[in-house]
C-alpha cells in the first residue's frame, strides 16, 4: 500500500508540472494586465505604465517564466499582486472557507446520495424509486447558478429565513456558520445529489444481482446484512469514484457559488484574480488546487485499499 | 522432409503492473510461456492440454504471431514469421487462420455474417463476391439464408461456425483452432468437432487444437502436447499418450477425467494419481521442475534444475528426470 | 417421508421481449443422505429448480406459477423470507457455480464463515472461530487457522470452491445443493471437489443434489439421476440404470456425444439443430425437432413421465410404447 | 462658527481656533456593518486608485492636506502651513499630539519617510514632478522645496484620490501594495478578510483636529464612536437591498435603481442619493479610421439622444450634465454647451457626407463588469445605426478595455467609461485624462492638440483661480467641439442607512467617524 | 428481412418511456432554436426604453428586460445559441475525443504521453480551466465552444479510450489481425464503430454539460460576447434585477432546465438501451 502511494505521487508530479505550464502559459496569453484592476477607473496610461514597471511586467516571458520556477523549485509560489499577501497564505486563508462549505456540501450529498439511492434500488420500480430518481434528475439539470438566486429570492429575500450571503466562520459562531453556508452548500451539493444517487441506485442493482449477494442469502444472512453489508460494501468501491469526481465538482461549483453569495473561498479568490490578471496568484493558487484535488485522488485510490482487499494484497 | 510450422524456443514474457513513472521496484514478470519448441507437419492436428493458466492460448497465439514472442522464432514454411513486418507478414498470414473460443465475442455484432465471411478477402483484395461466401457458408453447414443476418441471430454452435468459416475462407494451410468447443453444450460441441475433422480431411490444412478437455482432443488430434506453467511437458502421438502417459502431471490429468460410467467408480477413486494443491501462479514459478510441488513422485533433482523435454520413447518426448536426466 | 421433495413445479420468467417458462411441472424427491444428480444442458432449468428450491430466483422477475418445494415436512414455497433464512443454511446449504464470484471480495473467508454462524444463533466468537477452522480443515484448507484472515483472491479457484463447501456446510444443514460445482475448475481441481464431496456426505451424512452438465461427474457422483431438457424432466433413474439403459432417445444422444478417453470412434454422435428458445418451445416433445425417433405423435402432446420399472422412468412415447 | 478654511493662494494657511462646542457622540458603541459592492484587494492607499480601497483605507490614514465637503483643500494632520513669497516652499507644522495606531507619536521624521514612499511607489507621484525635495528640520516642522512655482500644487496634494498619506517611518520600504495598516486615522484595522470583509475598530488614542468642531470631507472635527464597523462585500445589488431591509447591513452602498422605488416606501430605511457620481462617457479615438476624422466624431455627437443612452445606463436615475464639471462646483463653465445632445440626425448625416463615410466599421469598445457602460454602449449603437453608421460593439472585460483604450491601433473607435472620482476633484483632476501624458483620446502620431496643451498649460500654471478657470473653460470648448470625447451626462448613486443611523452624510466614499446609532 | 442492431436498438429506444420524454423536451428546445427567425417578430437585440421591465402579459409573451428587449425573442434566440454550442462542442469531441481516445487505448506507444496530458486538463477544475480559456481568446461564441471541447475532450477521449481498450482485445479484432488487417482498417471497421455506442451516450450527456457550462460562463460574464442573447447572458444581466423583474432570471433559467433534463433523459434512455453497462461519467 506504501508502494502505492509512492507510485501514485510520483505520477501526480508530470501531471502538476503540465498544470504549472499551462496556466502560466494561459494567464500570460490572456490581454489585459493587473495594473488596470489596481488603477482603478480612472487609471491614466503613466500610472498603468509604473505599475507595469512595479510589476516586472515589462520583462520578457521568458525571464518571468524562470523567476516563477525559480521560486516554485525553493517552494515559493510568490506573491499576489491585488492582495500584496504571498500566493501560498492568501491560499492558505481561503482554503478552510471552501473546505469547510465543500465538506458540508459533501455531508449532505453522501447522505441524502447514498440514502436515495439504496432506497430507490430496494425498492425499485416504485413510487419511491421514481420519486427519487425524479429529484436526482432534477438535480443534475438545474444549474446551480440558478438554484442559487432561486435561493436567495426565496428564503433570504422572501421569507428571510436565511442571510443573504456573506460568510461566517464556524470558529467565530457555528451557528452563524450553519446560517451563511446552508444555502450555498444545498445549492451546490444538489447537482451532486443527483449523481451520487443515480450511481448508487444503478451500483446496488448491480450488486444486488452478484453471486455472492446470493450466497448471502443462501446462507440464511438477515437482510440487514445481506444489504447493508455485503452489497453495500461492495457498492462503496464505484461510489468512492463517484466522490472523488464530487470533490472535484465542488471545487468546480464553487467558482460560481462562493461568487453568489459572497463567500471568501478558493473560488471566489481564483475567479478575481483571474479577471484582474493576478497572474502569480493564479498560477499559484491553480498549482495549489490541482495539487489539492490530486491528492484527494490520491486519497481516494488509498480509500479503494481499504475498502477493497484486492487492492491492499496487490503483489 | 521440413514440417510446416517450427517454433524455436519461444517464450512470452509480461510486465505487470504500470510501474509509474521512475518505474519504482521491480515489476513481477508473468511467464505465459516460457521456452516452448514444437513443430506441426502439414496437414497433421497437434493437440494442445493444459490446465487454464497454463499459457496454451498465449502458445496459439504466438505461433500465427497475433502476439510477438519475447524470444525465440517461428518458422512457417521456411519463412522466420517473427521478423515479417508490413506486407510481407500480411502474405504470411494469408496461410493462417484462427477459430476462438467464445462464439459471442468473436464476431463483430454490427456486421452481418456475410459481411464478417468476407472481411479477409476484402483484406487481401480478392474476389468477394456472393457466390464465394455462400459456398463457404455451405461447408461448414450454414443455410444459405444465414449470409443477410446478424450473429445474435445465431446460437453458439452456429456461430463457431461462421467464426470457422471466416478462418477458412483464404484457405490456409494452418489453423489454429482455440478452445473452439469450450464453451458450447456437448450436444453442439461434438457437431463442430465432427465438422472440423470434415473440413480438415478435405482442405488439408494443419491445425493445432487447444483445449483443456483430454477426451475432445484425444478424439481430434494425431499428436498431443501437454503444458504445464508455460513449458511443454510431454509430447507423443496420441495413442501412446493416453495408453502410457510418462509425466506424472499427464498422468494425473488423465486420471482424473471422470469416466463415462459409474461402474467401479469406487475403485477408480481408490487407485487415481492425485496430484496435490492447485497450479502455482505464472508470476511465481517453482524453481526446478515447475511441476514439483505438486508431484506425487518428485526427488530432490527436481526441486535443483529444470529438466529438458526429451525424446525417451520413439515419438514421446517427456520432460521429467523418472526416465533420467 | 422424503427429506425434499418438489412437486409439480413450475416457474416463468418475465422479461422485456416476453414470458418464459423455465421449468414446467418438475417433480423431484430426495432421500436423507442420498446424492441425486440433476444433468442437462443451458436452458434446461435446472440451476432455476436449485434456485427455486431456496427461494433465491431473481425477483421480482421469476415467479413460481404453481406447484410446491417440501423440506422436511415444511412448506418452502410462498413461506416468508424471514423463516426461510432460518431454513438457509442449518436446514440447506448451498455452493454455486463460480466460487470467485460466489465469495464476497471484500471479507476474509473466516468473516464469511463466522457470519454464517453468527447469524444462524452462535453467540460466542471464539467458538464461532474454532468451527471455522474446524469446517476449513474439513474441508482440506492447510494451515487452516492461519488462513482465516486470507482474502478470496489469494485462494485458488479449488481453494475457493472449497471454502464454498465450508461455509455451507458451517451449520451442518441436511441437503447440500451443489449448482455446477465444479464447471469453473480444472480437470485435477475437479476430482479433488467430487472427492470431498463424497467424503463429507460420508461424514456428515447430509443429502446432495448435484446440478452439472457434465455426465462424467454424474457417473462419478450420483447415486439417482434425473436428466432434464428444456424445463423438464425427461428421465430418472438409478445412476447404472441409466449409463447401462438409457432410455429417453436425448439421454442416449446425450451419452454419445461425448468424447472419452478410451473410445475410437471416428466420428462423435452429434445432435443436430440447437436447444430450444423458452420463449417459442414447441407445443409437444420439445426434444422432437433433433430427435431421430421422432413420429407426428411426438408433436402433438408433451409426452409426460411413464415408468420403465419400479426405479426407472422416462417422457417419451415412443421408449415406452416401445 | 465653522472653522474650516480654505487655503488661500499665497500666505500663511492655519486653522483657526475652534470656539464653538465641538462634535460629540451622541452614542458611543454599537457594532456597524456596511455593504460594500466591490472586493477590496490592499489596503495600500499609496499604490491602490480603487474606491473599494479609499472606502475603507481612507477611515484608517490621513494626510497632511486633503478636502472638505466642499472639495477645498484643507489642513489635516498639518496644524499650519506656510507658503513661501516666491512660490518655491512651503513648510507645514505637525498637528501636535497625533499618535499612531501603535502608540508612536507622529513626527516630521514620518512624514518625510511617507513622502519618500510615495515617491518611489505612489501611483500618482508626479504630483512630485515639480517638488526639488523635502526635509525636516525639526520634529514638528515639514518642508518641501519646489523646483518652480506651481499654483495647484496644493490642489493636487490634497486630493484624496491616491492622497500621500503619512505612515510610520518604518513602513518607508513597504513593497507596492503591502504597506502595513498603520495610519493616525480615528479608526484602525481590526481584521481583514480579503473576499469577505473588513473590520476596523475605534482608535481610542485619536486625538481630533480641534480646528474644526465637526467633521467635513475626510478632515475636520472627527470622532469614532461604533465599536466597530464592518465593511462587508456583497456583490449582488439584490442581495445588499435584501440585507438592508433585513437589518443586517446598517448602511450600504449602490442601491439598484430598480429597488430605490421599493425602498421608498420602507421607514426602517433612509435613501441617501449621491447625485454627479460619474461623468458617463464615451473618449473618441482620434487616431484610427474613421473616427480620425473630426466630421464623422462631430456627426457621433450630432445624433447622440442624451437622454436614452443614460436612462438605459442607470435605468433612470441620472442627471442630463454636459462638460466635465458639475453645477454645484467652483471650477463649473458653459463652454461647448451647443456641442450637447443635439438629436439632429439630419446634421449628423451632412457631417458624414462630407467627411466621405462609408460605412467603415465604428467599434464601440465596452465591457460587462460596468452594466452602465454596457448599456450605454447598446444605445449608442442603435443610435449610430439609425444614422448608417456602421456601429460594432466589441465587449471584453473591464481589464481587456482598459489596457486596448491604452492602445490607438487596437481596433477601437470609442471606448466607453466613467469618470468618477477625478470630477469631483476638479477640473484640474479631471483634465489629466485629456492632456498628456494622459489623454485618453489617443492623440494622432502622439500629437497633442495644440490647443488643449495650451488651455492645460494655463488651467495648471496661471497663477490667479479666475484664470484657470477660463482656461478650463477654453480647454473644454475645444474638446467638445473636436469631439475628442462624449460625456454622456451624470450618474446618481444611492446609497441608504437604516432610518437610526444618523450622521452618515452620502459622499463619494463613506465616511465612518462621526456616525452613530441613535437608539 | 433480417433485423439489424441499429433498426432493433431504434425501436428499443422508442419503447423507452424516459427517453421518449427527454427526446420530446429536447425537441421542443430544437424546434423553438430552428424556427426562431420566424416565430419572433422583435430583432432580440433591439432596445425600447420606454418599455423596459414590462412582467410577462399579452403583449410580451415573457415580458422585457432592462433594455425593454423583448424576452420571448431573447429566449428563443438563446436557445438556437444554445443547440449550436452543444451541437458544435459535441462534433469537436466526437473527432478529437474519438480520435485521442482510439489512438492512445489502440496504440501502446501513444497512451502514456496522451493520458498525461490528459489527466493534467482533467486535473483543473472545469470551470476554471474554462474561464482561463475564454479569458485568453476573449469571450466569443466560437471561442466559447473551443474552451469547452478543451474541457471535454479529455472526459471523451478517457471514454472512448476505456472501450477501445477492451475493443482491442476483442476476438473478432483478433480475428481480423491474424487475417491480416491493418491497424487503420481494424479502427475503422472494428473498434471505432464499436466504441460508438458508449461515444453516443457520453455525447448525449456532453450536450448537456456543454449548455450548462455555456451558460455558466456567460453568467460570468465570459461567455458569448453581449448583446448575443444566450440564456446564461440573460441571466447575467438580469440578477440585478432579481427581486424586482424576477421573470428575467427566471424564463431561461427554467428553459436552460428543460433543456438539461431533456437531454439527460435522453442520455439515460441511449445507455438503458445501447450501453447498459456504463457507468455514469461526469
Amino acid at each position: 500500500m506504501g508502494r502505492l502511494l509512492l507510485l501514485r505521487l510520483a505520477g501526480a508530479v508530470p501531471v502538476l508540472l503540465l498544470v504549472s505550464v499551462v496556466s502560466f502559459g494561459l494567464m500570460r496569453l490572456i490581454p489585459g494586465d493587473p495594473s488596470a484592476a489596481i488603477a482603478g477607473l480612472s487609471a491614466t496610461p503613466r500610472m498603468v505604465a509604473q505599475i507595469r514597471e512595479q510589476l516586472g511586467l515589462d520583462q520578457p516571458l521568458l525571464t518571468q517564466a524562470l523567476h516563477w520556477y525559480g521560486g516554485l523549485l525553493q517552494g515559493d509560489l510568490g506573491r499576489s499582486i491585488l492582495l500584496g499577501q504571498s500566493v501560498f497564505w492568501s491560499t492558505m486563508q481561503r482554503l478552510p472557507v471552501t473546505m469547510a462549505l465543500s465538506a458540508y456540501a459533501l455531508a449532505i450529498t453522501l447522505v441524502v446520495g447514498i440514502g436515495a439511492g439504496v432506497l430507490a434500488a430496494l425498492r425499485q420500480n416504485t413510487w419511491v424509486d421514481q420519486a427519487a430518481m425524479m429529484v436526482a434528475m432534477l438535480g443534475i439539470s438545474v444549474p446551480n447558478f440558478f438554484l442559487g438566486l432561486l435561493f436567495i429570492i426565496w428564503f433570504a429575500v422572501g421569507l428571510g429565513w436565511l442571510p443573504t450571503g456573506g460568510y461566517i466562520a464556524f470558529t467565530d459562531s457555528p451557528w452563524g456558520w450553519f446560517q451563511t453556508s446552508t444555502m450555498p452548500a444545498v445549492s451546490l451539493a444538489l447537482l451532486n445529489i443527483g449523481l451520487l444517487a443515480r450511481i448508487t441506485r444503478s451500483t446496488m442493482l448491480e450488486v444486488l444481482r452478484q453471486d455472492y449477494v446470493r450466497t448471502a442469502r443462501a446462507k440464511g444472512l438477515p437482510r440487514h446484512l445481506v444489504v447493508g453489508k455485503h452489497a453495500l460494501a461492495n457498492a462503496m468501491i464505484p461510489i468512492t469514484t463517484v466522490v472523488g469526481i464530487i470533490v472535484s465538482l465542488l471545487v468546480s461549483g464553487s467558482v460560481v457559488t462562493e461568487t453568489l453569495f459572497s463567500i471568501p473561498g478558493i473560488g471566489q479568490l481564483l475567479t478575481s484574480a483571474v479577471l484582474g490578471r493576478d497572474y502569480p496568484m493564479v498560477q499559484g493558487g491553480l498549482l495549489l488546487v490541482t495539487a489539492l484535488l490530486v491528492l484527494v485522488n490520491l486519497g481516494v485510490d488509498m480509500l479503494y485499499a481499504v475498502l477493497d482487499p484486492r487492492i491492499r494484497y496487490e503483489r | 522432409m521440413n514440417s510446416l510450422l517450427d517454433a524455436q524456443g519461444l517464450v512470452k514474457h509480461y510486465q505487470i503492473g504500470g510501474g509509474g513513472l521512475f518505474g519504482l521496484g521491480e515489476r513481477p514478470l508473468l511467464k505465459a510461456v516460457d521456452g516452448v519448441s514444437l513443430s506441426i507437419d502439414a496437414g497433421e492436428t497437434l493437440g494442445l492440454v493444459g490446465e487454464s493458466g497454463c499459457g496454451k492460448s498465449t502458445l496459439g497465439r504466438l505461433l500465427i504471431r497475433l502476439l510477438p514472442p519475447t524470444a525465440g522464432r517461428v518458422i512457417f514454411e521456411g519463412q522466420d514469421l517473427t521478423s515479417l513486418h508490413g506486407a510481407s507478414l500480411k502474405q504470411a498470414r494469408r496461410a493462417m487462420g484462427v477459430v476462438f473460443q467464445d462464439p459471442f465475442g468473436a464476431l463483430d455484432p454490427r456486421m452481418t455474417v456475410e459481411a464478417i465471411v468476407r472481411e479477409p478477402l476484402l483484406i487481401h483484395g480478392e474476389r468477394a463476391d456472393r457466390g464465394r461466401t455462400a459456398a463457404m457458408l455451405e461447408q461448414v453447414g450454414l443455410p444459405a439464408s444465414a449470409a443477410a443476418r446478424y450473429p445474435h441471430e445465431f446460437s453458439g454452435g452456429q456461430r463457431q461456425r461462421i467464426g470457422i468459416a471466416r478462418a477458412l475462407i483464404l484457405q490456409p494451410r494452418f489453423l489454429v483452432c482455440d478452445e473452439p468447443v469450450s464453451a458450447l453444450d456437448v450436444s453442439v460441441q461434438a457437431g463442430i468437432v465432427n465438422l472440423l475433422q470434415d473440413l480438415q480431411a478435405r482442405l488439408g490444412v494443419a491445425m493445432l487444437f487447444i483445449a483443456h478437455d483430454l477426451g475432445v482432443v484425444r478424439h481430434i488430434s494425431d499428436r498431443v502436447a501437454v503444458m504445464y506453467l508455460g513449458r511443454v511437458v510431454e509430447q507423443a502421438d496420441k495413442r501412446t499418450l493416453y495408453a502410457r502417459p510418462m509425466h506424472p502431471y499427464t498422468q494425473a490429468l488423465i486420471a482424473a477425467v471422470p469416466a463415462l460410467t459409474p461402474v467401479g467408480r469406487a475403485e477408480r477413486r481408490a487407485k487415481r494419481i492425485r496430484v496435490g494443491g492447485d497450479i502455482p501462479s505464472a508470476m511465481a514459478i517453482p524453481s526446478g521442475c515447475r511441476f514439483h510441488t505438486r508431484c506425487p513422485v518428485a526427488m530432490p533433482v527436481c526441486r535443483e534444475t529444470d529438466p529438458p523435454l526429451v525424446e525417451h520413447a520413439p515419438g514421446q518426448s517427456v520432460a521429467c528426470y523418472l526416465y533420467g536426466g | 417421508m422424503s427429506l425434499l421433495s418438489i412437486e409439480h413445479l413450475t416457474v416463468a420468467f418475465r422479461s422485456e421481449t416476453g414470458q418464459a417458462t423455465a421449468i414446467e411441472d418438475v417433480s423431484l424427491r430426495l432421500e436423507p443422505g442420498e446424492i441425486l444428480g440433476v444433468v442437462g444442458e443451458s436452458g434446461s432449468g435446472k440451476s432455476v429448480t436449485a434456485l427455486s428450491i431456496m427461494g433465491l430466483l431473481p425477483e421480482p422477475a421469476a415467479r413460481v406459477v404453481s406447484g410446491r418445494v417440501v423440506f422436511e415436512g415444511q412448506v418452502l414455497t410462498g413461506m416468508g423470507e424471514h423463516r426461510l433464512r432460518r431454513i438457509r443454511g442449518p436446514g440447506i446449504g448451498m455452493i454455486f457455480q463460480e466460487p470467485m464470484t460466489s465469495l464476497n471480495p471484500i471479507f476474509s473467508i473466516g468473516e464469511q464463515i463466522t457470519e454464517t454462524l453468527a447469524a444462524h444463533g452462535e453467540r460466542d466468537r471464539p467458538k464461532r472461530r474454532d468451527r471455522a477452522v474446524e469446517m476449513l480443515e474439513r474441508v482440506g484448507i492447510a494451515s487452516a487457522a492461519r488462513r482465516l484472515g486470507d482474502y478470496p483472491h489469494q485462494l485458488s479457484g479449488g481453494q475457493r470452491q472449497r471454502v464454498m463447501i465450508a461455509m455451507a456446510l458451517a451449520c451442518r444443514p441436511r441437503l447440500l445443493i451443489a449448482d455446477e460445482p465444479t464447471t469453473a475448475l480444472d480437470v485435477t481441481t475437479q476430482a479433488g471437489i467430487l472427492d470431498l464431496v463424497l467424503d463429507l456426505r460420508e461424514q456428515l451424512g447430509m443429502a446432495v443434489l448435484v446440478i452439472t452438465h457434465n455426465m462424467g461427474v454424474i457417473a462419478e457422483v450420483a447415486d439417482r439421476v434425473a436428466v432434464m431438457y428444456a424445463g423438464r424432466i425427461v428421465e430418472q433413474s438409478p445412476v447404472e440404470l441409466l449409463f447401462a439403459e438409457p432410455a429417453h432417445p436425448y439421454t442416449r444422444a446425450l451419452l454419445g456425444c461425448v468424447p472419452t478417453l478410451d473410445d475410437d470412434r471416428v466420428r462423435l454422435t452429434a445432435i443436430p439443430g440447437a436447444l430450444p428458445d423458452p420463449r417459442t418451445r414447441p407445443a409437444g416433445c420439445a426434444f422432437a425437432p433433433r430427435c431421430g425417433l421422432r413420429v407426428d405423435a411426438c408433436e402433438a402432446a408433451i409426452p409426460p413421465l411413464r415408468p420403465l420399472g419400479p426405479t426407472h422412468e422416462a417422457a417419451c412415447i415412443r421408449t415406452c410404447a416401445g | 462658527m465653522r472653522a474650516a478654511l480654505v487655503i488661500a493662494a499665497i500666505g500663511v494657511m492655519t486653522a483657526g481656533g475652534a470656539q464653538a462646542e465641538a462634535f460629540k457622540c451622541p452614542k458611543v458603541g454599537g457594532s456597524f456593518t456596511f455593504g460594500q459592492e466591490a472586493n477590496v484587494n490592499s489596503l495600500d492607499q499609496m499604490t491602490s486608485n480603487t474606491i473599494s480601497t479609499r472606502n475603507i483605507a481612507m477611515n484608517m490614514f490621513e494626510a497632511l492636506t486633503t478636502r472638505d465637503e466642499n472639495n477645498n483643500p484643507i489642513l489635516d494632520l498639518a496644524d499650519r502651513m506656510a507658503e513661501a513669497p516666491d512660490h518655491l516652499s512651503y513648510t507645514f507644522t505637525l498637528r501636535p499630539g497625533v499618535k499612531f495606531h501603535n502608540g508612536k507619536p507622529l513626527t516630521s521624521a514620518d512624514v518625510v519617510a511617507s513622502w519618500d514612499r510615495y515617491s518611489k511607489v505612489g501611483l500618482d507621484r508626479q504630483i512630485f514632478d515639480a517638488v526639488a525635495g523635502w526635509e525636516a528640520p525639526d520634529a514638528m516642522t515639514f518642508v518641501v522645496k519646489m523646483k518652480t512655482a506651481q499654483p495647484t500644487f496644493i490642489e493636487k496634494l490634497s486630493s484624496f484620490s491616491i492622497p500621500v498619506v503619512i505612515v510610520p517611518a518604518e513602513a518607508k520600504d513597504d513593497p507596492p501594495q503591502q504597506l502595513r495598516s498603520i495610519g493616525t486615522g480615528p479608526w484602525q484595522l481590526a481584521q481583514s478578510v480579503p473576499g469577505s470583509f473588513v473590520t476596523l475598530k475605534r482608535y481610542d488614542g485619536y486625538t481630533p483636529n480641534t480646528h474644526f468642531e465637526q467633521r467635513t470631507g475626510f478632515g475636520g472635527y472627527k470622532q469614532a464612536c461604533f465599536d466597530q464597523v464592518t465593511f462587508r462585500i456583497v456583490t449582488e445589488g439584490g442581495a445588499r437591498v435584501a440585507g438592508l431591509e433585513t437589518g443586517e447591513l446598517n448602511a450600504v452602498e449602490d442601491v439598484p435603481t430598480k429597488s430605490v422605488d421599493r425602498l421608498k416606501g420602507n421607514a426602517n430605511v433612509k435613501l441617501l442619493p449621491l447625485n454627479n457620481w460619474w461623468i458617463q462617457i464615451g473618449v473618441g479615438n482620434a487616431t484610427q479610421p474613421p473616427t480620425d476624422d473630426v466630421r464623422v466624431r462631430q456627426a457621433i455627437q450630432a445624433v447622440l439622444d442624451m437622454d436614452e443612452i443614460m436612462d438605459a445606463a442607470t435605468d433612470g436615475n441620472y442627471k442630463l450634465n454636459y462638460g466635465f464639471a458639475y453645477p454645484n462646483q467652483p471650477d463649473y463653465v458653459t463652454t461647448g454647451k451647443d456641442t450637447y445632445n443635439q438629436k439632429n440626425a439630419d446634421k449628423a448625416k451632412k457631417l458624414l457626407a462630407e467627411a466621405g463615410y462609408k460605412g467603415q466599421p465604428v467599434v464601440l469598445l465596452t465591457n460587462k463588469d460596468y452594466s452602465s457602460m454596457y448599456n450605454a454602449a447598446l444605445v449608442v449603437q442603435e443610435q449610430l445605426k439609425a444614422i448608417g453608421i456602421n456601429a460594432e460593439l466589441k465587449v471584453v472585460d473591464w481589464p481587456t478595455s482598459v489596457q486596448m483604450s491604452q492602445k490607438s491601433d487596437s481596433g477601437w473607435n470609442i471606448f466607453f467609461s466613467g469618470w468618477g472620482t477625478q470630477p469631483a476633484l476638479g477640473a484640474l483632476a479631471t483634465m489629466a485624462f485629456l492632456a498628456p501624458p494622459g489623454a485618453q483620446y489617443r492623440p494622432k502620431d502622439d500629437k497633442d492638440d495644440p490647443d488643449v496643451l495650451a488651455a492645460w498649460r494655463d488651467m495648471s500654471n496661471l497663477p490667479t483661480k479666475d484664470e484657470r478657470k477660463a482656461a478650463f473653460g477654453r480647454m473644454q470648448q475645444v474638446i467638445l467641439e473636436r469631439a475628442y470625447v462624449f460625456p454622456f451626462g451624470s450618474l446618481t448613486k444611492v446609497q441608504a442607512s437604516r432610518a437610526n443611523v444618523a450622521g452618515f452624510v452620502p459622499f463619494r466614499i463613506p465616511r465612518m467617524s462621526n456616525v452613530y446609532f441613535t437608539n | 428481412m433480417s433485423d439489424s442492431p441499429a433498426r432493433a436498438t431504434i425501436r428499443r429506444l422508442l419503447r423507452h418511456r424516459l427517453f421518449v420524454t427527454g427526446l420530446a423536451l429536447f425537441l421542443i428546445v430544437l424546434v423553438l432554436a430552428a424556427l426562431a427567425p420566424w416565430i419572433t417578430t422583435v430583432d432580440p437585440t433591439k432596445l425600447s426604453i420606454r418599455a423596459k421591465f414590462k412582467p410577462p402579459s399579452m403583449d410580451f409573451v415573457f415580458g422585457t428586460d432592462n433594455l425593454g428587449r423583448s424576452l420571448w425573442s431573447r429566449t428563443v434566440w438563446g436557445a438556437r445559441l444554445s443547440v449550436e454550442i452543444g451541437v458544435a462542442v459535441v462534433v469537436l469531441n466526437a473527432i478529437f475525443g474519438t480520435l485521442v481516445g482510439a489512438i492512445s487505448g489502440y496504440f501502446r506507444w501513444a497512451d502514456a504521453p496522451l493520458m498525461r496530458i490528459n489527466d493534467a486538463l482533467m486535473a483543473f477544475p472545469a470551470i476554471l480551466l474554462a474561464i482561463g480559456i475564454t479569458a485568453v481568446l476573449g469571450p466569443s461564441t466560437e471561442n466559447v465552444i473551443l474552451a469547452l471541447a478543451v474541457v471535454y475532450i479529455p472526459r471523451t477521449a478517457r471514454i472512448v479510450r476505456a472501450s477501445v481498450l477492451v475493443l482491442r482485445e476483442m476476438e473478432y479484432v483478433q480475428a481480423a489481425v491474424a487475417a491480416g488487417a491493418g491497424h487503420a482498417r481494424i479502427l475503422r471497421t472494428h473498434v471505432i464503430p464499436n466504441a460508438l455506442a458508449p461515444l453516443i451516450v457520453q455525447l448525449s450527456f456532453l450536450f448537456a454539460y456543454a449548455v450548462l457550462t455555456e451558460a455558466t460562463l456567460s453568467f460570468l460574464g465570459l461567455g458569448a460576447v453581449p448583446p448575443t442573447p444566450t440564456w446564461g447572458n440573460i441571466m447575467a444581466e438580469g440578477r440585478q434585477y432579481m427581486i424586482e423583474a424576477p421573470w428575467i432570471i427566471t424564463i431561461p433559467g427554467v428553459l436552460l432546465m428543460i433543456t438539461v433534463m431533456g437531454l439527460n433523459l435522453l442520455g439515460d434512455g441511449l445507455r438503458d438501451v445501447l450501453d447498459p453497462r456504463l457507468r455514469l461519467q461526469a
